[in-house]
Protein backbone atom coordinates (compact mmCIF):
# COMPACT_ATOMS: atom_id res chain seq x y z
CA UNK A 1 0.00 0.00 0.00
CA UNK A 2 1.29 3.37 -0.84
CA UNK A 3 1.28 6.13 1.90
CA UNK A 4 1.89 9.38 1.74
CA UNK A 5 2.72 12.27 4.53
CA UNK A 6 1.66 15.98 3.79
CA UNK A 7 3.38 19.01 5.60
CA UNK A 8 5.00 18.67 9.05
CA UNK A 9 4.13 14.54 9.10
CA UNK A 10 6.41 14.78 5.72
CA UNK A 11 9.18 16.93 7.35
CA UNK A 12 9.11 14.79 10.76
CA UNK A 13 8.94 11.80 8.57
CA UNK A 14 11.55 12.76 6.00
CA UNK A 15 9.98 10.91 3.30
CA UNK A 16 6.39 12.29 0.88
CA UNK A 17 5.56 8.82 0.24
CA UNK A 18 6.32 5.07 0.69
CA UNK A 19 5.44 1.64 -0.47
CA UNK A 20 4.41 -0.60 2.65
CA UNK A 21 3.27 -4.35 3.42
CA UNK A 22 1.06 -3.84 6.14
CA UNK A 23 0.29 -6.97 9.08
CA UNK A 24 -2.92 -7.91 8.91
CA UNK A 25 -4.12 -6.86 11.59
CA UNK A 26 -3.87 -3.40 10.70
CA UNK A 27 -7.40 -2.40 9.87
CA UNK A 28 -8.10 1.25 10.89
CA UNK A 29 -5.85 4.66 9.95
CA UNK A 30 -5.38 4.38 13.63
CA UNK A 31 -4.23 0.96 14.35
CA UNK A 32 -2.00 2.25 11.28
CA UNK A 33 -0.64 4.92 12.66
CA UNK A 34 0.27 2.91 16.05
CA UNK A 35 2.16 0.50 13.59
CA UNK A 36 4.03 3.56 11.50
CA UNK A 37 5.20 4.94 15.16
CA UNK A 38 7.43 1.75 15.64
CA UNK A 39 9.08 2.27 12.07
CA UNK A 40 11.23 4.94 13.54
CA UNK A 41 12.10 7.89 15.41
CA UNK A 42 10.79 10.64 12.59
CA UNK A 43 7.14 8.41 12.58
CA UNK A 44 7.00 8.54 16.38
CA UNK A 45 7.77 11.85 16.04
CA UNK A 46 5.04 12.93 13.26
CA UNK A 47 2.78 10.88 15.18
CA UNK A 48 3.50 11.48 18.90
CA UNK A 49 -0.27 13.64 18.89
CA UNK A 50 -2.90 11.72 17.01
CA UNK A 51 -5.40 14.60 17.92
CA UNK A 52 -3.71 17.00 14.60
CA UNK A 53 -3.88 14.07 12.05
CA UNK A 54 -6.23 13.90 9.34
CA UNK A 55 -6.44 10.89 7.12
CA UNK A 56 -7.64 9.91 3.56
CA UNK A 57 -7.95 6.25 2.25
CA UNK A 58 -7.86 6.30 -1.50
CA UNK A 59 -8.19 10.10 -1.63
CA UNK A 60 -11.19 10.88 0.47
CA UNK A 61 -11.36 12.00 4.19
CA UNK A 62 -11.68 9.24 6.49
CA UNK A 63 -12.26 9.24 10.06
CA UNK A 64 -9.50 7.75 11.61
CA UNK A 65 -11.32 4.56 12.71
CA UNK A 66 -12.65 4.04 10.09
CA UNK A 67 -12.28 0.26 8.00
CA UNK A 68 -9.10 0.40 6.14
CA UNK A 69 -10.38 -2.44 3.59
CA UNK A 70 -7.43 -2.73 0.89
CA UNK A 71 -6.71 0.76 -0.40
CA UNK A 72 -4.26 1.42 -2.92
CA UNK A 73 -3.10 4.47 -1.17
CA UNK A 74 -3.90 6.19 2.30
CA UNK A 75 -2.48 9.74 3.31
CA UNK A 76 -1.98 11.71 6.27
CA UNK A 77 -1.72 15.32 6.88
CA UNK A 78 -2.64 18.07 9.55
CA UNK A 79 -6.04 19.76 9.29
CA UNK A 80 -6.29 21.52 6.28
CA UNK A 81 -5.35 24.99 5.84
CA UNK A 82 -6.39 26.27 1.84
CA UNK A 83 -7.82 29.71 0.68
CA UNK B 1 -19.03 26.60 -18.21
CA UNK B 2 -16.86 24.72 -15.44
CA UNK B 3 -13.48 25.52 -14.76
CA UNK B 4 -11.42 23.75 -12.00
CA UNK B 5 -7.91 24.13 -11.41
CA UNK B 6 -4.53 23.77 -9.20
CA UNK B 7 -1.64 25.59 -10.42
CA UNK B 8 1.53 27.15 -9.70
CA UNK B 9 1.02 30.44 -12.43
CA UNK B 10 -0.48 33.58 -11.69
CA UNK B 11 -4.63 33.40 -12.78
CA UNK B 12 -6.16 36.51 -14.66
CA UNK B 13 -9.13 37.22 -12.82
CA UNK B 14 -10.87 39.44 -15.24
CA UNK B 15 -10.45 36.59 -17.91
CA UNK B 16 -12.39 34.28 -16.05
CA UNK B 17 -14.95 36.53 -15.42
CA UNK B 18 -15.70 37.21 -18.66
CA UNK B 19 -15.48 33.52 -19.81
CA UNK B 20 -18.62 33.37 -17.29
CA UNK B 21 -20.66 35.59 -18.67
CA UNK B 22 -22.82 32.93 -20.97
CA UNK B 23 -26.19 32.55 -22.55
CA UNK B 24 -28.30 33.21 -19.66
CA UNK B 25 -26.33 34.67 -17.21
CA UNK B 26 -27.58 37.81 -15.36
CA UNK B 27 -24.50 38.05 -12.60
CA UNK B 28 -21.36 36.95 -12.44
CA UNK B 29 -19.95 36.53 -8.12
CA UNK B 30 -16.37 36.55 -7.47
CA UNK B 31 -13.60 35.83 -4.68
CA UNK B 32 -10.22 36.56 -5.20
CA UNK B 33 -8.00 35.45 -2.16
CA UNK B 34 -4.65 37.42 -1.75
CA UNK B 35 -2.10 36.68 0.49
CA UNK B 36 -1.61 39.17 3.20
CA UNK B 37 0.75 40.19 5.30
CA UNK B 38 1.31 38.82 9.04
CA UNK B 39 0.23 41.45 11.58
CA UNK B 40 4.38 43.29 12.75
CA UNK B 41 4.95 42.42 8.61
CA UNK B 42 7.24 39.52 9.32
CA UNK B 43 5.88 37.47 6.09
CA UNK B 44 8.50 36.50 3.43
CA UNK B 45 6.23 34.09 1.97
CA UNK B 46 3.49 31.08 2.22
CA UNK B 47 4.37 28.03 0.28
CA UNK B 48 1.39 25.97 -0.20
CA UNK B 49 1.32 21.82 -0.43
CA UNK B 50 -1.06 20.08 -1.54
CA UNK B 51 -2.41 15.95 -2.37
CA UNK B 52 -2.10 16.00 -5.87
CA UNK B 53 -5.01 13.97 -7.76
CA UNK B 54 -7.41 14.27 -4.00
CA UNK B 55 -7.04 17.87 -4.36
CA UNK B 56 -8.51 18.32 -8.08
CA UNK B 57 -11.26 15.82 -7.01
CA UNK B 58 -12.25 17.11 -3.69
CA UNK B 59 -12.81 20.59 -5.82
CA UNK B 60 -14.31 19.39 -8.63
CA UNK B 61 -17.26 18.04 -5.71
CA UNK B 62 -17.25 21.61 -4.21
CA UNK B 63 -18.44 22.35 -8.04
CA UNK B 64 -20.92 19.63 -8.55
CA UNK B 65 -22.56 20.63 -5.14
CA UNK B 66 -23.04 24.29 -5.76
CA UNK B 67 -24.14 23.31 -9.38
CA UNK B 68 -26.97 21.36 -7.33
CA UNK B 69 -27.99 23.64 -4.75
CA UNK B 70 -28.37 26.76 -6.77
CA UNK B 71 -29.10 27.38 -11.03
CA UNK B 72 -25.88 28.13 -12.19
CA UNK B 73 -24.72 29.03 -15.88
CA UNK B 74 -20.90 28.57 -15.02
CA UNK B 75 -18.53 27.97 -12.07
CA UNK B 76 -14.90 28.21 -11.23
CA UNK B 77 -12.40 27.28 -8.98
CA UNK B 78 -8.45 28.03 -9.17
CA UNK B 79 -5.85 27.41 -6.37
CA UNK B 80 -2.61 28.18 -6.59
CA UNK B 81 0.54 26.12 -4.89
CA UNK B 82 3.99 26.54 -4.47
CA UNK B 83 5.89 29.91 -2.92
CA UNK B 84 3.51 32.99 -3.56
CA UNK B 85 4.67 36.50 -1.83
CA UNK B 86 2.31 38.94 0.34
CA UNK B 87 -0.25 40.73 -2.33
CA UNK B 88 -0.20 38.14 -4.49
CA UNK B 89 -3.06 35.92 -5.67
CA UNK B 90 -3.67 32.64 -4.03
CA UNK B 91 -7.30 30.97 -4.80
CA UNK B 92 -10.15 32.22 -7.26
CA UNK B 93 -13.72 31.02 -6.75
CA UNK B 94 -16.62 32.52 -9.18
CA UNK B 95 -20.31 31.38 -9.82
CA UNK B 96 -22.57 32.76 -12.94
CA UNK B 97 -26.26 32.55 -12.85
CA UNK B 98 -29.57 34.01 -13.90
CA UNK B 99 -29.94 35.46 -10.41
CA UNK B 100 -27.88 37.10 -8.30
CA UNK B 101 -28.98 35.77 -5.34
CA UNK B 102 -27.56 32.37 -6.45
CA UNK B 103 -24.47 33.69 -8.32
CA UNK B 104 -23.31 35.25 -4.40
CA UNK B 105 -24.35 32.18 -2.45
CA UNK B 106 -22.69 29.91 -4.20
CA UNK B 107 -19.29 31.84 -4.77
CA UNK B 108 -19.48 32.25 -0.86
CA UNK B 109 -19.79 28.54 -0.35
CA UNK B 110 -16.79 27.29 -2.26
CA UNK B 111 -14.64 29.51 -0.81
CA UNK B 112 -16.12 28.62 2.96
CA UNK B 113 -15.94 24.90 2.02
CA UNK B 114 -12.78 24.89 0.16
CA UNK B 115 -11.36 26.36 3.44
CA UNK B 116 -11.95 22.85 5.26
CA UNK B 117 -12.61 20.23 2.59
CA UNK B 118 -9.74 20.88 -0.13
CA UNK B 119 -6.24 19.10 1.04
CA UNK B 120 -4.04 22.23 0.98
CA UNK B 121 -1.39 23.39 3.56
CA UNK B 122 0.11 26.28 4.05
CA UNK B 123 3.42 27.20 5.63
CA UNK B 124 4.73 30.55 6.44
CA UNK B 125 8.08 31.66 5.70
CA UNK B 126 9.36 34.49 7.91
CA UNK B 127 11.80 36.87 7.01
CA UNK B 128 13.31 36.13 10.29
CA UNK B 129 14.23 32.95 8.82
CA UNK B 130 11.66 31.00 11.36
CA UNK B 131 9.35 28.90 9.26
CA UNK B 132 5.86 27.04 10.81
CA UNK B 133 2.84 25.00 9.29
CA UNK B 134 -0.46 27.46 9.78
CA UNK B 135 -2.97 26.09 11.91
CA UNK B 136 -6.56 25.79 10.71
CA UNK B 137 -8.74 27.66 12.41
CA UNK B 138 -12.22 26.77 14.09
CA UNK B 139 -13.89 29.53 12.92
CA UNK B 140 -13.28 27.72 9.56
CA UNK B 141 -14.79 24.84 10.50
CA UNK B 142 -17.93 26.61 11.98
CA UNK B 143 -18.33 28.37 8.90
CA UNK B 144 -18.18 25.44 6.56
CA UNK B 145 -20.57 23.71 8.68
CA UNK B 146 -23.00 26.56 8.70
CA UNK B 147 -24.08 26.05 5.51
CA UNK B 148 -26.04 22.58 6.64
CA UNK B 149 -25.82 19.36 4.75
CA UNK B 150 -21.98 19.07 4.34
CA UNK B 151 -20.33 15.80 4.73
CA UNK B 152 -18.92 15.08 7.64
CA UNK B 153 -15.29 14.20 5.83
CA UNK B 154 -12.62 15.71 8.08
CA UNK C 1 -9.01 52.97 -2.31
CA UNK C 2 -12.94 53.83 -3.05
CA UNK C 3 -14.65 54.83 -6.12
CA UNK C 4 -18.10 55.09 -7.21
CA UNK C 5 -18.89 55.89 -10.68
CA UNK C 6 -22.37 56.29 -13.16
CA UNK C 7 -21.19 55.81 -17.01
CA UNK C 8 -22.55 54.71 -20.17
CA UNK C 9 -18.86 53.18 -21.12
CA UNK C 10 -18.19 49.76 -20.37
CA UNK C 11 -15.84 49.19 -17.24
CA UNK C 12 -12.89 46.93 -17.04
CA UNK C 13 -14.07 44.09 -14.14
CA UNK C 14 -10.51 42.76 -13.59
CA UNK C 15 -8.52 45.89 -13.92
CA UNK C 16 -11.29 47.10 -11.37
CA UNK C 17 -10.49 43.66 -9.31
CA UNK C 18 -6.57 44.86 -9.22
CA UNK C 19 -6.90 48.24 -7.89
CA UNK C 20 -8.97 46.82 -4.46
CA UNK C 21 -5.56 44.43 -3.91
CA UNK C 22 -3.80 46.41 -1.97
CA UNK C 23 -2.38 47.02 1.73
CA UNK C 24 -3.67 44.68 4.22
CA UNK C 25 -6.27 43.10 1.77
CA UNK C 26 -6.81 39.43 2.39
CA UNK C 27 -9.74 38.69 -0.39
CA UNK C 28 -11.74 40.71 -2.91
CA UNK C 29 -15.01 40.02 -3.56
CA UNK C 30 -17.11 41.05 -6.53
CA UNK C 31 -20.67 41.39 -8.25
CA UNK C 32 -21.12 42.14 -12.07
CA UNK C 33 -24.57 42.47 -13.47
CA UNK C 34 -24.88 41.07 -17.03
CA UNK C 35 -28.41 42.07 -19.14
CA UNK C 36 -29.96 39.19 -19.24
CA UNK C 37 -32.26 38.01 -22.54
CA UNK C 38 -35.65 37.91 -21.41
CA UNK C 39 -38.14 34.63 -21.67
CA UNK C 40 -38.51 33.89 -25.74
CA UNK C 41 -35.66 35.96 -26.63
CA UNK C 42 -37.19 39.28 -27.76
CA UNK C 43 -35.00 41.84 -25.47
CA UNK C 44 -33.22 43.91 -27.83
CA UNK C 45 -32.01 46.19 -25.56
CA UNK C 46 -32.38 48.33 -22.08
CA UNK C 47 -32.44 51.35 -21.78
CA UNK C 48 -31.17 53.04 -18.24
CA UNK C 49 -32.11 56.17 -17.21
CA UNK C 50 -30.94 57.53 -14.19
CA UNK C 51 -31.05 61.59 -11.77
CA UNK C 52 -27.89 62.74 -12.35
CA UNK C 53 -26.58 63.86 -9.05
CA UNK C 54 -29.13 62.11 -6.62
CA UNK C 55 -27.52 58.90 -8.02
CA UNK C 56 -24.27 59.59 -7.39
CA UNK C 57 -25.08 60.58 -4.24
CA UNK C 58 -27.15 57.48 -3.28
CA UNK C 59 -23.98 55.23 -4.46
CA UNK C 60 -21.67 57.42 -2.43
CA UNK C 61 -24.20 56.50 0.81
CA UNK C 62 -24.35 52.97 0.42
CA UNK C 63 -20.28 52.66 0.31
CA UNK C 64 -20.24 54.79 3.12
CA UNK C 65 -23.04 52.04 4.85
CA UNK C 66 -21.09 48.93 3.45
CA UNK C 67 -17.85 50.88 4.58
CA UNK C 68 -19.30 51.05 8.32
CA UNK C 69 -20.41 47.70 8.19
CA UNK C 70 -17.39 45.74 7.65
CA UNK C 71 -14.07 46.53 7.63
CA UNK C 72 -12.90 47.02 4.11
CA UNK C 73 -9.51 48.00 2.42
CA UNK C 74 -11.67 49.42 -0.16
CA UNK C 75 -15.14 49.64 -2.02
CA UNK C 76 -16.03 50.13 -5.59
CA UNK C 77 -19.65 50.79 -7.05
CA UNK C 78 -20.04 51.69 -11.08
CA UNK C 79 -23.42 51.86 -12.76
CA UNK C 80 -23.87 51.95 -16.48
CA UNK C 81 -26.29 54.27 -17.90
CA UNK C 82 -27.97 54.83 -21.14
CA UNK C 83 -28.33 51.56 -24.15
CA UNK C 84 -27.40 48.20 -22.97
CA UNK C 85 -27.84 44.80 -24.99
CA UNK C 86 -28.03 41.43 -23.76
CA UNK C 87 -24.94 39.97 -22.69
CA UNK C 88 -23.44 43.22 -21.96
CA UNK C 89 -22.44 44.54 -18.54
CA UNK C 90 -24.55 46.82 -16.46
CA UNK C 91 -23.20 46.89 -12.77
CA UNK C 92 -19.86 46.08 -11.09
CA UNK C 93 -19.68 46.37 -6.79
CA UNK C 94 -16.94 45.32 -4.95
CA UNK C 95 -15.77 44.28 -1.67
CA UNK C 96 -12.22 44.29 -0.14
CA UNK C 97 -11.32 43.40 3.56
CA UNK C 98 -8.81 41.45 5.50
CA UNK C 99 -11.76 39.37 5.63
CA UNK C 100 -13.31 36.95 3.10
CA UNK C 101 -16.38 37.17 4.93
CA UNK C 102 -17.05 41.03 5.35
CA UNK C 103 -15.63 41.70 1.51
CA UNK C 104 -18.67 39.01 0.29
CA UNK C 105 -21.44 40.49 2.63
CA UNK C 106 -20.23 43.86 1.43
CA UNK C 107 -20.62 43.04 -2.11
CA UNK C 108 -24.11 41.24 -1.51
CA UNK C 109 -25.28 44.35 0.37
CA UNK C 110 -24.53 46.98 -1.99
CA UNK C 111 -25.74 45.33 -4.56
CA UNK C 112 -28.79 44.07 -2.81
CA UNK C 113 -29.16 47.43 -1.75
CA UNK C 114 -28.43 49.56 -5.09
CA UNK C 115 -31.09 47.50 -6.50
CA UNK C 116 -33.88 49.71 -4.24
CA UNK C 117 -32.19 52.87 -3.22
CA UNK C 118 -30.34 54.56 -6.23
CA UNK C 119 -32.75 56.20 -8.58
CA UNK C 120 -32.19 54.19 -12.03
CA UNK C 121 -34.76 52.76 -14.06
CA UNK C 122 -35.01 50.28 -16.83
CA UNK C 123 -36.91 50.08 -20.15
CA UNK C 124 -36.84 47.46 -22.12
CA UNK C 125 -37.07 47.76 -25.95
CA UNK C 126 -38.04 44.60 -27.66
CA UNK C 127 -37.46 43.10 -31.35
CA UNK C 128 -41.09 43.54 -31.83
CA UNK C 129 -41.12 47.91 -31.57
CA UNK C 130 -42.43 47.10 -28.60
CA UNK C 131 -41.03 49.23 -25.51
CA UNK C 132 -41.83 49.25 -21.08
CA UNK C 133 -40.94 50.32 -18.28
CA UNK C 134 -39.70 47.45 -15.80
CA UNK C 135 -41.23 47.59 -12.81
CA UNK C 136 -39.67 47.00 -9.31
CA UNK C 137 -39.69 43.85 -7.72
CA UNK C 138 -41.39 43.15 -4.22
CA UNK C 139 -38.43 40.12 -3.82
CA UNK C 140 -35.92 43.41 -4.10
CA UNK C 141 -37.62 45.26 -1.37
CA UNK C 142 -37.55 42.28 0.60
CA UNK C 143 -33.97 41.17 -0.24
CA UNK C 144 -32.85 44.71 0.56
CA UNK C 145 -34.73 45.35 4.06
CA UNK C 146 -33.40 41.69 5.39
CA UNK C 147 -29.92 43.60 5.81
CA UNK C 148 -31.95 45.28 8.56
CA UNK C 149 -31.55 48.95 9.56
CA UNK C 150 -31.70 50.95 6.40
CA UNK C 151 -33.71 53.94 6.36
CA UNK C 152 -37.12 54.16 4.96
CA UNK C 153 -36.44 55.86 2.00
CA UNK C 154 -38.62 55.23 -0.64
CA UNK D 1 -38.56 75.72 -7.42
CA UNK D 2 -37.51 72.71 -9.83
CA UNK D 3 -39.54 70.08 -10.57
CA UNK D 4 -38.12 67.12 -12.53
CA UNK D 5 -40.00 63.79 -13.64
CA UNK D 6 -38.67 60.49 -14.70
CA UNK D 7 -39.44 57.27 -16.63
CA UNK D 8 -42.75 57.20 -17.49
CA UNK D 9 -43.65 60.38 -15.78
CA UNK D 10 -40.94 62.24 -17.77
CA UNK D 11 -42.73 60.31 -21.11
CA UNK D 12 -46.27 60.63 -20.03
CA UNK D 13 -45.58 64.72 -18.66
CA UNK D 14 -43.48 65.59 -21.93
CA UNK D 15 -40.59 67.03 -20.36
CA UNK D 16 -38.20 66.17 -17.93
CA UNK D 17 -37.73 69.49 -15.68
CA UNK D 18 -39.38 72.56 -15.13
CA UNK D 19 -39.39 75.70 -12.87
CA UNK D 20 -42.33 76.50 -11.37
CA UNK D 21 -43.89 78.70 -8.98
CA UNK D 22 -45.98 76.99 -6.28
CA UNK D 23 -49.10 78.59 -4.65
CA UNK D 24 -48.60 78.32 -1.00
CA UNK D 25 -50.54 75.77 0.06
CA UNK D 26 -48.72 73.29 -1.58
CA UNK D 27 -46.83 71.90 0.90
CA UNK D 28 -46.42 68.16 0.75
CA UNK D 29 -45.35 66.12 -2.66
CA UNK D 30 -48.80 64.35 -2.12
CA UNK D 31 -50.27 68.01 -2.84
CA UNK D 32 -47.69 68.86 -4.98
CA UNK D 33 -49.07 65.93 -7.08
CA UNK D 34 -52.87 67.22 -7.06
CA UNK D 35 -51.88 70.65 -8.13
CA UNK D 36 -49.75 69.25 -11.07
CA UNK D 37 -52.84 67.20 -11.76
CA UNK D 38 -54.47 70.47 -12.74
CA UNK D 39 -51.85 71.54 -15.07
CA UNK D 40 -53.05 69.62 -18.14
CA UNK D 41 -53.98 65.84 -19.19
CA UNK D 42 -50.08 64.90 -19.63
CA UNK D 43 -49.70 65.34 -15.67
CA UNK D 44 -53.47 64.23 -14.87
CA UNK D 45 -52.27 60.64 -17.15
CA UNK D 46 -48.90 60.47 -15.38
CA UNK D 47 -50.44 61.37 -11.69
CA UNK D 48 -53.50 59.16 -12.34
CA UNK D 49 -52.44 56.65 -9.93
CA UNK D 50 -50.15 57.58 -7.01
CA UNK D 51 -49.23 54.50 -5.91
CA UNK D 52 -46.51 53.52 -8.09
CA UNK D 53 -45.10 57.40 -7.56
CA UNK D 54 -41.87 58.24 -5.69
CA UNK D 55 -40.19 61.21 -4.70
CA UNK D 56 -37.13 62.61 -3.40
CA UNK D 57 -36.68 66.58 -1.99
CA UNK D 58 -33.10 67.78 -2.75
CA UNK D 59 -32.23 64.55 -3.89
CA UNK D 60 -33.40 62.52 -0.83
CA UNK D 61 -35.69 59.86 -1.03
CA UNK D 62 -38.62 60.90 0.88
CA UNK D 63 -42.35 59.98 1.58
CA UNK D 64 -45.37 62.22 -0.79
CA UNK D 65 -46.70 63.00 3.06
CA UNK D 66 -42.91 64.30 4.03
CA UNK D 67 -43.05 68.51 4.54
CA UNK D 68 -42.13 69.99 1.74
CA UNK D 69 -40.51 73.12 2.65
CA UNK D 70 -38.43 75.49 0.53
CA UNK D 71 -36.26 73.21 -1.70
CA UNK D 72 -34.33 73.71 -4.76
CA UNK D 73 -35.47 70.81 -6.33
CA UNK D 74 -38.50 67.87 -6.33
CA UNK D 75 -38.08 64.59 -8.50
CA UNK D 76 -40.53 62.51 -9.58
CA UNK D 77 -40.50 59.07 -10.10
CA UNK D 78 -41.84 55.54 -10.26
CA UNK D 79 -40.20 52.75 -7.87
CA UNK D 80 -36.44 52.20 -8.85
CA UNK D 81 -35.08 48.93 -11.09
CA UNK D 82 -31.77 49.48 -11.36
CA UNK D 83 -28.98 46.96 -10.79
Amino acid sequence: MRVLYFAWLRERIGKSSEELELPEEVDTPRALINWLRTLGPGYAAAFSDEKPVRCAIDQEFQPLDAPLGRPKEIGFFPPVTGG
Amino acid sequence: MRLVAVQEEDFDAGALLARLGGEGTGGVASFTGIVRQVAGGGLKALRLEHYPGMTEKALERLADEAQTRWELTGCIIIHRVGRLEPGQNIVFAAAASAHRGDALAATAYLIDQLKTRAPFWKAEDMADGATHWVEAREADDETAAAWGQVPEDR
